[in-house]
């Protein structure tokens, strides 16, 4: 039975039929579709449970004849790595779902639409074996969230569309060429197109230095912008803050992943001789991005820009680790990359429960909400400590094991980017104190009764990020168990250099 | 004998379905649906006897029309195309209080002048193959003739066009006499040489130029925004897709088979040409507030990614001249789609087709919005899209090539994310922006209908299987 | 998950030992969940859990101290916290004399301000939440002390600063307090940057941080030179984030700002030692470095008179008492850093408990005058509050140094430790500090109780209820006894030998050779000399401010003008700091987000424009003209023309 | 008495003397069509320039496309344009109009473009496969066999061509029937 | 016994000098009618050009003639189809000055 193609596929024949449902009855459209992304997580979940239980190292492998000319295949295949994030992604889906039922009152119908879409999109991504497939499933993922900026966006939201695609696409494009490269030359080597697109079949056959030099240089593109590393983050500031709720949960709890899931899963294994070649620059990258983007977010004015920063310097830690080539800073990086994806996942839906009762996300014009919702701002509080890295919670094991890892590889650049332990306190509890203690401000007391405590359906929004940030916190090797090989694989892979 | 008109059938039907079309208009005036039914059955007929003939080739009149999967791949393309044409064209026109029976006519004689293109062999049917195919475009562009644009259009489209088969004539003659054959495979053993005379390179310098204007490479485009503009709007779809779509023929005959000992030479030219019309077909497509000039514009930028294919295939690649086939098919189909709607939009006479027209038609009209979707999402060449494949058969086949072919592919995939930016920009206004006062009027009819779909079903089709037509195309090819 | 494998040698133990942790923390779940609903009775399941907590740990504490658990101590593996390839860090439990001390310390000092607790905030409307995160304090706290894996340890280290944030920012809806919860956690993160650190130079070497194989390691001398003193010191950084000292003091006095409790409990007994902790427990990795002990010891004590100079002129009841914390802490440093390890820890006991008591009876003095803090509105209160009264002139005389209080048995070893091993330096300087404590104390002590009363209203000045006395009264005793009890003989008190053997390795790594104590020999004489100093202190001070002698201070300050607005200005630490990193760091990331803005995103959007306008450029070229189209094809045939001929030669 | 086959004193032969005389009209004719301010006299130096080049043609030994030259060309095209010219001629275009204002450029276009060719075709060397000799005065026979051989279906697509050129031009050339509104600009 | 007429340069240099001049024509005349004009004249040139080579290259012999009857045919269609569109346009714009039909720009 082929359970990955119905997990990829089941967002999209939900989307199919509730473009048959009427849009005059929106409560229906909403409850279709969180039901089809809870199917979807449901079957996720089994996935999970059955990766052990198979062999190899994909499992519930499906592989079918697609453009055989260019021996081009649906291979879809299941890992410890993807499959954690398929389930993040699923979890993710259903909650946006939930939250978006508020907010969103235009063009319903549409909405769980796209959004339905573009959870098929990523989770094509995380499965896809096949760089073609992969390549058609990264674009797709754009359209969606294009639509979903920039229709239920904010003021600004048709610039910080276009923006994201554009910038997106101009990576994804060269990627393309590298792609295409990669086949030819597999052709042009064995004498025949068959694998010349399979991942399993190129890794590590790739001997020409040229193409692993400008083929790592494309994919890395592709990616480093979408995790996004500096000096290519610009997008994603603008992106979140005119995202609805839900668009800015997605976008930094999966969208981002793609990238580094990207790195690991394609850009390292084809290309070994080139991130080796490149891991020093994408090392001074990341440190960058870890001090940049938390210096940056100390002098934010708007919430969403804020932790849109710090998410920039979390992804920091991601691509840090990854160039360690070394086992504490992959675990670490894979770690992070789950963990930021509750994370921040929760504190966007936090920032976008706050603009339901104040339309606003100025930080100056807060303060001492907390008095009127202690709830919330102990939500608030739990998740920006999680952010913060505080042992106990998920936060802290991702973030240690990439600087143990990096201060194995050198102990300068871990030195230099411990210093966010300190900047990450600074601009989180600095905005907390702003927004949350000391007396009210007359802004807040102008809302009046309007200044409620968050409804059940939010906690129920929130409590699945909660828990399971305080169960990753305590035993983080539930995971780390769960992708260990994986990342072997990986470490293998990477260090395989050809031609040598 | 009888052999021969068996092959060389669905150029007679196409021939004789036109004159039975204006016969049927002498019959019933006035009747503006009688001669697209007849013209539509001619085409049915056609597209049966071309598939009929797709398996084997077959050659008549001896060897001057070779028959085989090449022209039944070119005259389904064809086929296609008119038909959407003819079913979208009645709405607008009729609307107009212009005619249909010269519209369905002229467009037969083009098809037949398409296949005739797609079958001969030797230089001179070449040409005549090609001016039957051109020249009712001229008649075309002006179809609307008491709107001062259309004639407008027209008669620079003429005058260009004209001065431009002078001047390719005079490099076909040149060629002729220099070759000593008017045989296609004959000139090329006769180059085989290399040697390269003082004429030879006039000779080849007048046919590029010539070419290139048909294709509307920069600097040879001028027409193309002037005469698309003009044109009465589902007659600048056929035009920007069914004249195109025969000049590269047209370069794939010349070019890669006649010249193809002189690629060396030709190459370069080529790959300048291309990154110059790409480049500047986006650029000032991306200036246009105007959709259907701005997908004027774009058809220029899509020439460009269809040269990479022939660069490619001069360079020696059989997928370069693959990748330009399914370019053709794919970009047929979405642009005619794109056309298409824009039709819709002009139901009514006087209609104008402003980005600021199209501003929250998503919500008035949300099919007619969806589908224009599509074709925009096919344009900018995002998968599953037939566009992207047509992109990525090119781009590999340029990588393949490699040398100048690949910096060529880097500047298109460049090009590419440029493009998005106007294409994802009337995506913007279709459901981003609010619903524009007074709302368009959107012109309704089973045939628009049917245009539409037809079009639509083409681009997802050959998005989402594209594996047939690659076959055919490959097939077409291995001969 | 492979489970770790307890020390070798070491006892296991009682099954019960776990409950210490899960306790506290369940208090703090139960009362985090349905505590608001209980109302003015929250506080009896925290205060139930951390008397049981209490009880356990003394059966754990009392065998520990006495060597019931045998030389190394008793442990329990419980789970791996994190692992990944061949690198574990588990979770275990350990406890040691070492722990033992801090257990008295923490779970005593925790019982009684719990208790304490009940009376002083019965009025705050969010009762239950205090008792809450009292209780996470504790599991924190706990957690701190037993864990035998030093990750754990950092992770316990952030919790217990998590809970100080928490308590310090107990009153949100007022300003100070947030702004000193803030400061207090930022500068705390500072210290645990040069931790973390220091741990991961630790893994690099050891491949583990279980405590005992790092310092097995350690004593085998797998670490030692430059490595061990760059790893020693920025383990220490932590400790002087946690503890206070120089230059990380600054959050210490702010955190004022929080009930008074949780100063008596977090930041007078029992988190501010455990950088003191933390060294001791890593002492032969510090005596492996002759460097970082010197660093560490004279840290310590320049922090012990900075800190005793700022509290000379300080009027607000609980600053006084906190600076004092920090000169005090500064001993316990110092002692470390000369390698007078037993005598740090036996401070660090004494002082949990008088600065405890102390801290209690300011919070007791304050309720009665209804929150007022400033001593300069006090005075005269002796007969008002006699309990509290009573219970702080012992603690005074406790920290004053006098015999035969606790503080006396101390300090004094430690001052004589230092003198032995050769510090004349610290010496002098703890001598200097010592006179100085016992003054700013007995100032503390006569413009609070003596004199006329200041008290706008006295009417309703009032002792306070019996859970704030009794607390008083309990703590009362072992300010005055456990000097004795613990330090008594000399040189082979209970403390001397449940410690001695912990602390051995490093004595051997420093070479100190233990000659017999003599009470007719230089110790007696150095005994004598601090006592002196330290009455010295007393006398000046009870004789300046037992009558009001203001005419005279007035005449001294006047003459010392700029030493006292120093001191009074706290040397204008805070000030600096503001100005470098408040204000700097400011100005640097604002310049980031500028070159953000403009150069990075400017560089983006500048592409976006460049194509554009160059398409505003081109679109010039199509002029509409047929013929200007017809030449460009004409010229273009020639330039083709050229180029075919120019190619083929 | 025949005539010696080479002029004396210019030692020219006949065919030469007559080629330049011809081509010598042929380019004045067709100077005087691209440069003669009234337009009707433009067509008719158009006119003399085709005859004249039928005459190179017969020279070439082409006489039957001779012959189609003056029928078709002198006696179709031209006179079609001629009648354009009536039809299209509001006013005669005074001298200034009828010229464009990039007569400079064009001019130099045409300049490199004669040189061009000027250059590539005289330094040609067409080698062996050329006859050396005047022109066989070749029949209509071989023609008819290259038309109805090879080119037979060219041939037979002229004539579609023409067929679609015809429906085409009456088709746009037709006044707009009363009922038909003209509409305003697109 | 001719030096010029029998030879294929000097025809095909006509038909080159021919061919300019039509073009010059072509981009200089303001009137669509001469531009037509211009535009036989170089048809005419190409003509001149098929028959020489005709007439001097044996594998051609006959072939000539054949081709620029050819031309002349597609030449006479595109004149109609030329004047149809310029008459069309005339009755619209009320002109024959092509430079003056610049509706349509950038």
């Amino acid at each position: 039975m082929p359970i990955l193609s119905l997990i990829i596929f089941a967002p999209l024949l939900g989307a199919l039929g509730i473009a048959f449902l009427p849009s005059s009855r929106p409560s229906l459209v909403r409850f279709a579709a969180l039901g089809v992304s809870l199917i979807t997580f449901v079957l996720s979940l089994g996935i999970l449970l059955g990766i052990r239980a198979q062999g190899g190292e994909f499992a519930f492998s499906e592989q079918l004849s697609w453009i055989p000319s260019f021996g081009i295949t649906y291979h879809l295949g299941v890992d410890g790595l993807s499959g954690a994030l398929v389930v993040l992604t699923t979890l993710l889906s259903w909650i946006c779902i939930l939250a978006s039922f508020g907010p969103i009152q235009t063009r319903v119908k549409e909405y769980f639409i796209s959004f339905l879409i573009l959870e098929t999109g990523m989770l094509g991504v995380f499965l896809s074996l096949d760089l073609f497939l992969f390549y058609i499933f990264w674009e797709i993922v754009l359209v969606p969230m294009y639509l979903i900026i920039g229709i239920w966006g904010g003021a600004d939201r048709i610039y910080a569309t276009i923006k994201f695609v554009l910038y997106t696409l101009v990576g994804s494009l060269l990627m393309l060429v590298a792609i295409l490269a990669t086949a030819f030359s597999h052709q042009a080597v064995t004498g025949s197109w068959t694998g010349a697109f399979d991942l399993i079949a190129l890794r590590g056959t790739i001997a020409d230095p040229t193409l692993q030099i400008l083929g790592f240089a494309a994919f890395a593109l592709a990616f480093a912008i979408k995790v996004p590393m500096f000096p290519f983050h610009t997008w994603l500031p603008d992106a979140h803050v005119q995202a609805p709720t839900a668009g800015s949960v997605i976008l930094a709890g999966v969208l981002l992943k793609l990238g580094g899931y990207g790195f690991i899963r394609f850009a390292i294994p084809l290309f070994p001789d080139g991130a080796h070649l490149f891991a020093p620059l994408m090392i001074a990258l990341s440190v960058i991005a870890i001090i940049y983007g938390a210096l940056v977010a100390i002098v934010q004015t708007d919430l969403k820009k804020l932790i849109a920063y710090s998410s920039v310097s979390h992804m920091g830690f991601v691509t840090l680790g990854i160039f360690t080539f070394n086992q504490q800073g992959v675990d670490g990086a894979i770690l992070q990359m789950l963990n930021h994806g509750l994370i921040t996942s929760g504190l966007f839906l936090l920032v976008g429960i706050g603009y339901e009762r104040t339309h606003d996300r100025e930080i100056a014009k807060m303060g001492g909400w907390a008095v009127r919702t202690p709830v919330y701002a102990a939500l608030f509080g739990f998740f920006l400590f999680a952010s913060v890295g505080l042992p106990g919670l998920s936060g802290f094991a991702g973030e240690f094991l990439v600087l143990l890892g990096s201060f194995i590889a050198n102990p300068m650049v871990a030195g230099a980017s411990t210093f966010v332990m300190i900047l990450a306190a600074v601009y989180l509890l600095y905005m907390y104190q702003r927004v949350f203690t000391g007396p009210i401000s007359p802004f807040l007391k102008g809302l009046g009764s309007h200044l409620t405590d968050v409804t059940p359906t939010e906690i129920l929004t929130l409590a699945p990020l909660a828990a399971l940030i305080v169960v990753f916190g305590v035993m983080p090797t539930i995971l780390t168990g769960s992708f260990a090989q994986s990342v072997q694989t990986f470490l293998r892979s990477a260090i395989s250099t050809v031609g040598q | 004998m009888s052999g021969d008109l068996l092959t060389l059938a669905p150029l007679i039907t196409v021939i004789v379905g036109a004159i039975a079309v204006l016969i049927s208009d002498m019959i019933t005036p006035n009747h503006n649906h009688a001669p697209v039914a007849v013209a539509l059955a001619a085409l049915g007929t056609t597209a049966a006897l071309l598939i009929n003939q797709g398996g084997s080739s077959a050659s008549a009149l001896g060897g001057s029309y070779v028959a085989g999967p090449f022209v039944a791949f070119l005259g389904l393309l064809g086929v296609s195309i008119v038909s959407i044409t003819l079913l979208i064209a009645p709405a607008y026109l009729g609307a107009r209080k212009y005619p249909t029976a010269e519209l369905a006519a002229t467009l037969l004689f083009a098809l037949g002048g398409a296949i005739l293109l797609g079958a001969t062999t030797d230089l001179v049917t070449l040409f005549v193959g090609l001016e039957l195919m051109v020249i009712p475009g001229y008649i075309l562009a002006g179809y609307a003739k008491r709107d001062p644009l259309s004639t407008e259009g027209a008669v620079k489209y003429f005058l260009l066009g004209s001065f431009s088969s002078a001047i390719l004539l005079f490099g076909i003659v040149v060629l002729w006499g220099v070759a000593g054959t008017a045989s296609l495979s004959g000139i090329a053993t006769a180059l085989a040489s290399g040697h390269t005379s003082a004429a030879l390179a006039v000779a080849l310098a007048l046919i590029t130029t010539g070419s290139a204007f048909k294709i509307a490479a920069v600097p040879f485009h001028y027409w193309t925004p002037d005469a698309y503009q003009g044109s009465p709007t589902p007659i600048t779809g056929y035009l920007s897709v069914g004249p195109k779509v025969g000049a590269f023929v047209l370069l794939i005959k010349l070019f890669v088979i006649a010249l193809a000992p002189l690629a060396a030479l030709w190459i370069p030219v080529m790959v300048v040409l291309a990154a110059a019309t790409m480049t500047l077909g986006n650029l000032v497509a991306l200036t246009q507030s105007n959709v259907k000039r701005m997908l004027a514009y774009s058809s220029i930028a899509h020439t460009g990614y269809l040269m990479v294919g022939i660069v490619a295939a001069g360079a020696g690649q059989a997928a370069g001249i693959a990748g330009v086939l399914f370019y053709t098919a794919a970009y047929a189909f979405m642009n005619l789609g794109a056309f298409a709607f824009l039709t819709a939009l002009q139901g009514r006479p006087g209609a104008t087709t402003q980005l600021s027209d199209l501003a929250g038609l998503g919500r008035k009209h949300p099919r007619m919005a969806l589908l224009a979707t599509i074709f925009l999402l096919s344009l900018t060449g995002i998968p599953p899209t037939a566009g992207f494949f047509a992109k990525t058969y090119v781009i590999l086949a340029a990588v393949q090539a490699g040398g100048p072919a690949t910096i060529l592919a880097v500047i298109a995939v460049l090009n590419a994310a440029v493009a998005a930016f106007y294409y994802l920009r009337v995506i913007v206004y279709l459901f981003m922006r609010d619903p524009a006062e007074p709302a368009v009027q959107v012109a309704e009819g089973p045939m628009l209908r049917a245009g539409l779909l037809l079009a639509a079903i083409g681009t997802v089709a050959l998005g989402l299987a594209p594996t047939p037509i690659i076959e055919a195309v490959v097939q077409a090819l291995a001969k | 998950m492979t489970p770790i494998v307890p020390l070798v040698g070491a006892a296991t133990l009682p099954g019960y030992a776990p409950l210490l942790l899960l306790l506290p923390l369940f208090g703090f779940a139960f009362t985090a969940a349905v505590g608001r609903r209980l109302g003015k009775l929250a506080h009896l399941v925290p205060l139930g859990a951390i008397v049981v907590t209490w009880a356990l740990a003394m059966s754990l504490a009392i065998p520990a101290l006495t060597g019931g658990l045998g030389e190394g101590g008793a442990s329990m593996p419980l789970f791996t916290w994190i692992a990944s390839g061949d690198l574990h860090f588990g979770l275990g439990l350990h406890v040691d004399a070492l722990t033992g001390a801090l257990l008295l310390v923490v779970t005593t000092v925790g019982a009684l301000v719990h208790l304490y607790s009940v009376g002083y905030m019965s009025h705050d409307d969010s009762y239950w939440r205090f008792f809450a995160y009292l209780n996470l304090f504790m599991f924190s706290m706990l957690l701190l002390v037993l864990a035998d894996n030093l990750l754990v340890v950092f992770a316990a280290w952030e919790l217990v600063g998590l809970s100080s944030y928490l308590l310090i920012g107990f009153w949100y809806t007022k300003t100070a307090p947030g702004f000193a919860a803030k400061k207090a956690f930022i500068t705390n993160r500072v210290g645990d940057v040069g931790f973390i650190l220091g741990l991961m130079g630790l893994v690099v070497v050891f491949g583990s941080l279980d405590i005992h194989t790092v310092l097995a390691g350690v004593e085998a001398g797998a670490l030692a030179g430059p490595a061990a003193t760059v790893i020693a010191l920025l383990i220490f950084c932590g400790a002087v984030g946690k503890s206070a000292q120089f230059p990380l003091h600054v959050w210490l006095p702010d955190a004022m700002e929080g009930p008074t409790p949780v100063s008596a409990l977090i930041h007078a007994a029992t988190m501010v030692n455990a950088g003191v902790y933390l060294v001791a427990r890593m002492s032969p990795l510090f005596a492996a470095s002759h460097d970082a002990m010197l660093i560490v010891a004279a840290i310590g004590i320049f922090t012990a008179i900075f800190a005793a100079s700022i509290a000379f002129t300080q009027t607000d009841i609980k600053r006084v008492l906190a600076f004092s914390t920090l000169s005090q802490l500064g001993y316990m440093f110092a002692a470390l850093g000369v390698g007078a390890w037993v005598p740090a820890i036996f401070h660090l006991i004494t002082h949990g408990f008088f600065k405890g008591l102390l801290f209690l009876g300011s919070g007791s003095v304050i309720h009665a005058v209804d929150g007022e803090q400033e001593m300069t509105k006090m005075g005269g209160l002796w007969r008002k509050i006699p309990i509290t009264y009573a219970t702080m002139l012992i603690g005074t005389v406790a920290i004053a140094g006098l015999p035969p209080l606790a503080g006396f048995w101390s300090k004094d070893e430690i001052l004589g430790e230092a003198f032995k091993f050769g510090f004349t330096w610290v010496w002098l300087v703890g001598m200097v500090v010592a006179g100085m404590t016992a003054f700013y104390m007995f100032r503390l002590m006569g413009l609070t109780f003596w004199g006329k009363s200041r008290v706008h209203d006295d009417s309703h000045v009032h002792e306070s209820p019996w859970t704030m006395t009794l607390p008083l009264i309990i703590l009362a005793v072992p300010s005055i006894a456990i000097g004795a009890a613990l330090g008594f003989p000399f040189a082979n008190g209970i403390l001397v030998n449940g410690l001695e053997p912990i602390f051995h390795p490093a004595s051997v790594l420093l070479a100190h050779e233990h000659e017999a104590w003599t009470l007719f020999g230089i110790d007696g004489l150095l005994m004598l000399a601090s006592v002196t100093v330290a009455s010295v202190g007393t006398v000046i001070g009870v004789r300046l401010f037992r009558a009001d002698s203001s005419a005279f201070l007035g005449r001294v300050t006047k003459r010392l003008q700029p030493l006292y607005d120093g001191s009074r200005n706290r040397w204008y630490f805070d000030d600096l700091n503001d100005l470098v990193f408040v204000r700097f760091g400011r100005k640097v990331a604002n310049a980031l987000w500028w070159f953000d803005r403009r150069v990075v995103d400017g560089t983006v959007n500048g592409v976006a424009t460049l194509t554009s306008s160059g398409g505003r450029g081109l679109r010039q070229i199509q002029t509409g003209r047929v013929q200007n189209y017809a030449l460009s094809i004409a010229f273009g045939l020639v330039a083709i023309a050229a180029a075919y001929l120019v190619i083929a030669g | 008495m025949p005539l010696p086959d080479v002029i004396p004193f210019i030692g020219l032969g006949w065919s030469d003397v007559l080629f330049l005389m011809l081509s010598g009209v042929v380019l004045a004719a067709a100077f005087a069509v691209v440069f003669s301010r009234d337009i009707i006299k433009s067509g008719l130096f158009l006119i003399l320039t085709l005859g004249a080049l039928a005459g190179i043609y017969v020279m070439l030994g082409a006489a039957i496309v001779a012959g189609a030259q003056v029928l078709v060309y002198i006696g179709a095209i031209s006179v079609l344009i001629l009648f354009a010219i009536m039809l299209t001629q509001t006013k005669v275009a005074p001298m200034k109009l009828a010229f464009q204002t990039q007569v400079a450029p064009a001019a130099l276009a045409a300049v490199l473009l004669a040189v061009l060719f000027g250059l590539a075709f005289g330094s040609t060397n067409w080698g062996s496969t050329v006859f050396t000799d005047t022109p066989a005065a070749t029949g209509t026979a071989p023609v008819a066999a290259a038309l109805f051989g090879p080119y037979l279906l060219a041939f037979e697509i002229a004539s579609v061509l023409i067929l679609a050129a015809v429906i085409g031009g009456l088709y746009l050339a037709m006044e707009p029937k009363a009922d038909e509104v003209s509409e305003e600009l697109q | 016994m001719s030096q010029i007429a029998g030879h294929l340069e000097p025809y095909l240099v006509l038909s080159g000098m021919l061919f300019a001049i039509g073009s010059f024509g072509f981009l200089a005349r303001r009137n669509a009618i001469s531009m037509l004009m211009s535009i036989e004249l170089m048809l005419n040139a190409v003509n001149l050009a098929a028959l020489a080579l005709g007439a001097f290259i044996p594998s051609l012999a006959g072939q000539g003639a054949a081709f620029a009857l050819l031309i002349i045919a597609v030449a006479a269609a595109e004149a109609t189809v030329g004047l149809a569109i310029v008459i069309a346009i005339f009755r619209n714009r009320k002109t024959p000055l092509v430079d003056e039909y610049d509706t349509m720009r950038q």
